[in-house]
């Protein structure tokens, strides 16, 4: 694939998600939103967790950084989000590329770097909890302006504009991304991801571009932190720095297929509506499964049930894997006669 | 006793064997040499086991195992010793050689193979209580034959024994083979070493990119002039 | 080209599973529907799902006996799973999909914040049944002023202020005086802060001392935590937290032998529980719990956990309680409003006088600001093996007891 | 002689050095001996209102040392199942607190329906905690072998989600406590003697079932230690951790290895969870917090290794009550992730752990 090919993808999606709010209602408005929402952060996790190859089990520290950064200076000093969301981007940049030198120099890898990265996510919640100047465990709530804001980027009344900002944020990213996987930095990456001795010993810093993988990243979760802020109006500690923001992010690419431009995205778009079917199959259950309606959990359950049939059956992600079954399929078909015939040469 | 044919095998997406047929005679010495990335060291690990066959068949002592797991193709005496030796490095020498019997049927011949192996390898016992990892490399290769040899294989797999060994150590070194080999154990040895290779051989394979090319006694082989320029640097 | 056509095609069908989302359709022109926002997953789930059973038999029994006539109540209840993001989604689900008239929810204040604002936007009046925050009634009030939300529990300042107040009389009932007290509170969420920062303004006010403050993580073991509250030997030990750690905290201050004859949870979901005293057996004996309850004196009251005892064979607890009495007042405004119209729903909250429940508040629920101005917490006390109201003195079933059933 | 050597050992010194100053810089009154009315000398002055501190909150102390190294068995014991899972299969097992949610829920149906003691009980929880783990391995694990690492982290977070919600569906959320009916004043300990319970070390005091517990761990864990160390199977589990190729060549089936690894560390979560039951109540989500703590362990004691698994679980144990006292009013749990981060820079290999 060459790079306009790349951009003329992203310039087709682009398309299909600017038509969609048009067949939408107000819910379906949000669970795009929402579907949009995780692709961004999924890209941005990508790019570490994917590329780079640096599992990261604790991005919810760079999420938690930018929203607690744009929204302390919107509140406080009235600084619109539309610049904060750039300070904490910066912030969680230097906090990453800080936690990167710290754990590559001393030679953190593998599923220690995903432990370490975990245990730096714990303890920012930790210290977010214990401070009062960001209101500990209280949290911090958006004011109530009625109406829409452009500049406070609060929209009380027109979601779609959230959906504008998500989408336009996505695309932005996305770029970034296909941009990083084109080009030189990306081949280090890549490099790094499969052979980092051999990538040191072709004399590649391995270690500045790990940290400039993990800076990026950081920075574009933070801005995805700010996001979260003003769509949702509330933050605290265990909601932004918490595990479970970890997981969710890492969830979309590792499912779509981590290390593939496309594969966050797809992992969204898969998972989101995932997430609701269960809920709605719960609701509403066919009538042999009747007994299971309304029981608490068992979404949840179909959701972890389905986690694990899909890593086992594909195990390269959605972006990999279902190419791979096509391919096979595509083989059967064809060469069912081929193969017969070989088994006779035999 | 063994006999591949059209072998294929290789790893993810990258196929490195194109068809490898071969076949070794009880008692013989049969050497297999060629470049680096030939595609030697897949054929020994397919022959284990720990790398699945695509296509192709393994026939040992009249059986098809080309579809066995390891373990079961160690019991029935087809033991490799590997690149790289893959020695547990944090067990002592003897805990590694013990290992070696671990199946049930050679528990009851442990402690006597444990002696033929002190006999051949001296410097073991010396060392037997010393963690496998801090040995040098000549006596982490013994170790890694001594294992083998624990197993009481039949045909016995040789992946470049005298791999980063000093040239003292390599004569050592073939002459145990070669001491093993008289023992009656059939040998498959895998070597960068071509010349003292096919020396000590009876019959020789050279592989190219992924097949076999050439195959003769050692002799015909040290003396082919395609070899002598190619692998013999004469 | 084709290529690019089919990964775009792809995606595009990955996203007409959309479409398949399903919309209930507004059949009935007599049915209204109630929406129920609680974790009815994760850690809280115990709490979540006793008060969504009590919404149900609620509306059951509204339709049944048809307190609302002309009307037919349906309850459609959604999963916060505890986790704030997820309790604003499922309350815009409610909202725009399942076309409900009235929100009620969500026992965290995290949660029912976001719900709150989510509801004003909307126009849509939440009740909430449980929630500490005191702000919450604040971020429900639409730009125009309006107040979308209603909330018919004490809020944490009251409950702090309250369990401050009650303690100091107590004790000076009983002959004795506190001079200090020591407090210990769970610090991961904004309840155990909230209620401890009412508890600690008032105290100042009142002159009561705090010696000591631990605010501890979910563990498991809290012997230190008490330990260290023990060493300042103080006059009374506070408590505020959730069911499990209240339970071990017993357990340990047992173990210790803590020699206080006065530990009183404030708000604490423990101490006033009928699975605690089930649960800790003689240890719960002596533990007191400045909460909000149903009055226990009033045989209605009785009537309504026994009648959930035996739906659903457990206990009603306190929170149960307040789901329940939410879901009569929703059912009385849309009674008074006479349809399903969430602004004449929210006119009629305004106006709410409602006499028929079955709290302790003195006189009927009324709304101001959006909250219930008489409503208070009760002192309870586990006397016998049974909870027993003990304070303040005009409901009180019992004398208090200050005591340890460790025997101090 | 270079300074490499002693690095560690010079970092965990200024560790405790520095944690101790904080203390009495954070409880201790020492500005009053500043103010120029205060009597004596600075120094003594402030060893005496350090003294007059122990006094008071030296109970504390010793309480949390106990607590921290009672408690600290256990998460030793939970890491031991977690560290041998990670050697053996080098996954991270993030299921392995919801395994042990299994087995408390086990031990609970066992006391409250069938009327079997715990500590009895652990004679049925362990098997059958082990036999759990070979079923999740076999339909769950092992599909997945070939797959990318980061695949099976996945996949027990899948678990995870799985099982938590089939107890919440099967038992509800509520927490189920049991309570014992000894175990409290005097005990008769197997018909041999009676002891005072809770047994008190200058008013710091150690209870019934958490000394039990602590034993229990101790116990269980020398049983492992012992298989690891001695019979073929363990020494066969160790060198398929060291060198999974070799373990083939020499004929141990590693496959099976795998299987029966994952058994041994599930039933590790089932013993931790007959243990903790007493005093430590059942609910869906009740393993996540010793599943955290382990993977703090296993990276502190060194991966695969089980008498780090249990030091780490001691240090950690006493790290998380003693940080509740040398920085009062935060989280017990950042002590616990300091340390982490620290070893994790410092010897990431474990404290126990063999250079690689």
């Amino acid at each position: 694939m060459t790079i306009s090919r790349d951009y003329q993808i992203l310039a087709g999606l682009t398309l299909v998600f600017a038509i969609l709010p048009l067949f939408a209602n107000q819910f379906q408005l949000t669970l795009l939103i929402t579907l949009l929402y995780w692709a961004y952060l999924g890209t941005a996790w990508n790019i570490m967790g994917g590329y780079a190859g640096q599992f990261s089990f604790g991005h919810s520290a760079f999420f938690g950084i930018g929203a607690y950064t744009s929204t302390v200076l919107f509140l406080n000093y009235g600084i619109s989000p539309w610049l904060g969301m750039f300070v904490g981007a910066g912030f969680a940049a230097l906090f990453g590329a800080a936690m990167g030198f710290l754990t590559f120099r001393f030679g953190v890898k593998g599923h220690f770097f995903a432990l370490a990265t975990f245990a730096f996510a714990e303890m920012s919640r930790l210290i977010a909890q214990d401070s009062d100047f960001i209101n500990s465990t209280i949290g911090l709530t958006m004011p109530i302006i009625g109406g829409d804001s452009w500049s406070q980027m609060i929209f009380e009344d027109t979601k779609l504009y959230y959906y504008i900002v998500i989408l336009g944020m996505l695309i932005v990213a996305t770029m970034i991304s296909i941009w990083i996987y084109r080009n030189k930095l990306g081949y280090y990456l890549l490099a790094i991801r499969e052979d980092e001795d051999a990538a040191a010993a072709l004399g590649v810093d391995t270690l500045r571009y790990k940290i400039i993988a993990v800076a990026i990243s950081a920075a574009i979760t933070a801005i995805g932190g700010s996001f979260f802020a003003q769509r949702f109006g509330f933050i605290d500690p265990a909601l932004v720095f918490g595990v479970s923001i970890s997981i969710a992010v890492l969830l979309r690419p590792i499912f779509g297929g981590s290390g593939a431009i496309w594969g966050p995205l797809v992992g969204a778009i898969f998972l989101t509506p995932m997430e609701e079917f269960t809920k709605i199959f719960v609701r509403n259950p066919p009538e042999f499964l009747s007994f299971m309606k309304g029981r608490a959990g068992f979404d949840v359950l179909l959701f972890g049930v389905i986690i694990i049939i899909v890593v086992i059956y594909m195990p390269d992600g959605l972006v990999g894997s279902i190419p791979q079954w096509l391919e096979r399929l595509r083989r059967r078909l064809r060469g069912q006669s081929q193969s017969a015939t070989q088994e006779a040469a035999r | 006793m063994l006999t591949i044919e059209n072998l294929e095998a290789g790893y993810g997406d990258v196929k490195v064997l194109f068809g490898v047929s071969l076949e070794i005679q009880a008692g013989e010495i049969v050497a297999l040499i060629g470049a680096n990335g030939a595609g030697k060291t897949t054929t020994i690990k397919t022959l284990s086991g720990l790398l699945r066959a695509r296509s192709g068949r393994i026939i040992y002592d009249g059986q098809d195992i080309t579809h066995w797991q390891s373990h079961k193709i160690v019991a029935a005496g087809l033991i490799q010793v590997a690149e790289g030796r893959k020695l547990f490095p944090r067990l002592s020498v003897l805990e590694n050689l013990e290992l070696g019997s671990f199946l049930r049927k050679l528990r009851a011949n442990r402690a006597k193979n444990l002696k033929h192996v002190y006999s051949l390898f001296p410097r073991l016992a010396e060392r037997k209580n010393q963690i496998a990892g801090t040995l040098s490399g000549g006596e982490q290769q013994m170790l890694a034959i001594g294992r083998a040899l624990m197993s009481e294989p039949k045909l016995l797999m040789l992946d470049e024994p005298s791999l980063g060994l000093a040239p003292m150590l390599v004569q050592d070194i073939f002459n145990v083979v070669q001491g093993i080999n008289d023992d009656g154990t059939t040998i498959l040895i895998v070597e960068q070493n071509a010349v003292q290779t096919l020396r000590m051989a009876q019959r020789g394979y050279v592989m190219e990119h992924g097949k076999i090319t050439l195959s003769g006694t050692g002799d015909e082989l040290l003396h082919d002039d395609r070899i002598r320029t190619a692998y013999l640097g004469l | 080209m084709s290529k690019i056509l089919r990964i775009v095609g792809l995606m595009a069908l990955l996203m007409m599973s959309f479409g398949v989302m399903v919309t209930t359709a507004q059949d009935d022109m007599m049915v209204v529907r109630i929406g129920g926002i609680h974790p009815l997953t994760g850690f809280l789930a115990n709490d979540g799902l006793g008060m969504d059973q009590a919404i149900q038999m609620a509306v059951d029994e509204i339709n049944e006996m048809g307190l609302v006539p002309g009307i037919t109540l349906e309850y459609v209840s959604a999963d916060s799973t505890g986790a704030a993001d997820v309790g604003q989604q499922e309350a815009e689900r409610l909202i725009t999909e399942e076309g409900i008239s009235v929100i009620i929810g969500t026992f965290q204040s995290a949660v029912t914040g976001n719900v709150a604002t989510v509801a004003a936007r909307e126009g849509v009046p939440l009740i909430i049944d449980v929630a500490a925050a005191s702000d919450i009634t604040e971020r429900g009030r639409d730009a125009d002023g309006n107040q979308w939300t209603f909330r018919i529990q004490p809020n944490a300042d009251v409950m702090g202020t309250f369990a401050a107040q009650y303690a100091v009389a107590m004790t000076s009932a009983g002959g004795g005086e506190l001079g200090s007290v020591a407090y210990l509170h769970e610090g991961v969420t904004d309840y155990g802060r909230s209620v401890y920062g009412a508890f600690e303004a008032e105290a100042a006010n009142i002159g009561l001392d705090i010696v000591e403050t631990v605010g501890y993580e979910f563990g498991a073991d809290y012997t230190t935590d008490v330990t260290i509250v023990g060493a300042s030997a103080p006059d009374a030990v506070m408590v505020t937290g959730y069911y499990g750690d209240g339970l071990t905290i017993a357990q340990n201050m047992e173990a210790i032998a803590l020699d206080v004859p006065f530990v009183m949870g404030v708000a604490q979901g423990t101490y006033d529980q009928d699975q605690f005293v089930a649960d800790a057996g003689s240890l719960a004996e002596c533990f007191f719990n400045s909460n909000y309850r149903w009055d226990n004196l009033n045989p209605h009251a009785l009537a309504v956990r026994a009648r959930y005892a035996e739906r659903f064979g457990e206990g009603m607890t306190s929170a149960d309680v307040l789901a329940w009495q939410a879901t009569y007042i929703a059912a009385d405004a849309i009674r008074r409003a006479g349809s399903g119209d969430t602004a004449a729903i929210q006119a009629a909250l305004l106006e709410t006088d409602y006499e028929y429940h079955i709290m302790p508040y003195d006189g009927s629920i009324t709304f101001v600001d959006g909250e219930t101005p008489n409503a208070i917490p009760v002192v309870m006390q586990v006397q016998d093996g049974a909870v027993k109201q003990v304070w303040p003195p005009e409901i009180a079933e019992s004398e208090p007891r200050f005591c340890t059933s460790w025997g101090g | 002689m270079e300074w490499k050597q002693y690095r560690g050992s010079l970092i965990g010194g200024l560790v405790v050095i520095s944690l101790f100053a904080i203390l009495i810089y954070n409880n201790v009154d020492w500005r009053a001996c500043l103010e120029p009315e205060a009597e004596g000398f600075v120094l003594s002055c402030v060893a005496e209102n350090t003294s007059a501190w122990y006094a008071r909150y030296g109970v504390v102390m010793r309480q949390a040392t106990v607590s921290g190294l009672l408690i600290g068995g256990v998460y030793g014991l939970v890491a031991l199942g977690l560290t041998m899972i990670f050697g053996v299969l080098e996954i991270i097992n993030f299921a392995h607190g919801a395994l042990m949610t299994v087995g408390l829920y086990i031990t609970f149906i066992l006391f409250d329906t069938f009327g079997i003691d715990p500590y009895l009980g652990l004679f049925i929880t362990v098997p059958l905690l082990f036999f759990i783990g070979l079923i999740v391995y076999r339909v769950v694990i092992h599909p997945a072998r070939d797959a990318p690492h980061h695949n099976q982290l996945l996949l027990t977070l899948g678990l995870t989600l799985l099982i938590e919600n089939l107890l919440l569906m099967v038992f509800t959320a509520t927490p189920r406590a049991i309570r014992l009916d000894y175990g409290r004043g005097e005990t008769n300990i197997l018909g041999l003697f009676v002891m005072q319970f809770p047994i008190r070390i200058w008013r710091a005091v150690i209870t019934f079932d958490k000394l039990l517990a602590f034993l229990g761990a101790l116990v269980v864990t020398a049983i492992l230690y012992t298989i690891i160390q001695k019979t073929d199977l363990g020494k066969a589990i160790r060198a398929t951790a060291q060198e999974r190729d070799g373990a083939a060549l020499v004929g141990i089936n590693t496959d099976w290895i795998n299987m029966i690894t994952f058994g041994i560390g599930t039933a590790c979560v089932g013993a931790a969870a007959a243990l903790v039951l007493p005093f430590r109540p059942a609910d869906p989500t009740a393993g996540n917090l010793f599943n955290i703590t382990a993977f703090i362990i296993v990276v502190l004691g060194g991966m695969g290794n089980a008498i780090g698994a249990l030091l780490g679980g001691l240090i950690i144990g006493l790290t998380q009550e003693l940080t509740g006292i040398f920085f009062p009013g935060s989280p017990d749990l950042i002590g616990v992730f300091v340390i982490f981060i620290l070893v994790l820079l410092f010897r990431p290999q474990g404290l126990l752990g063999q250079a690689a």
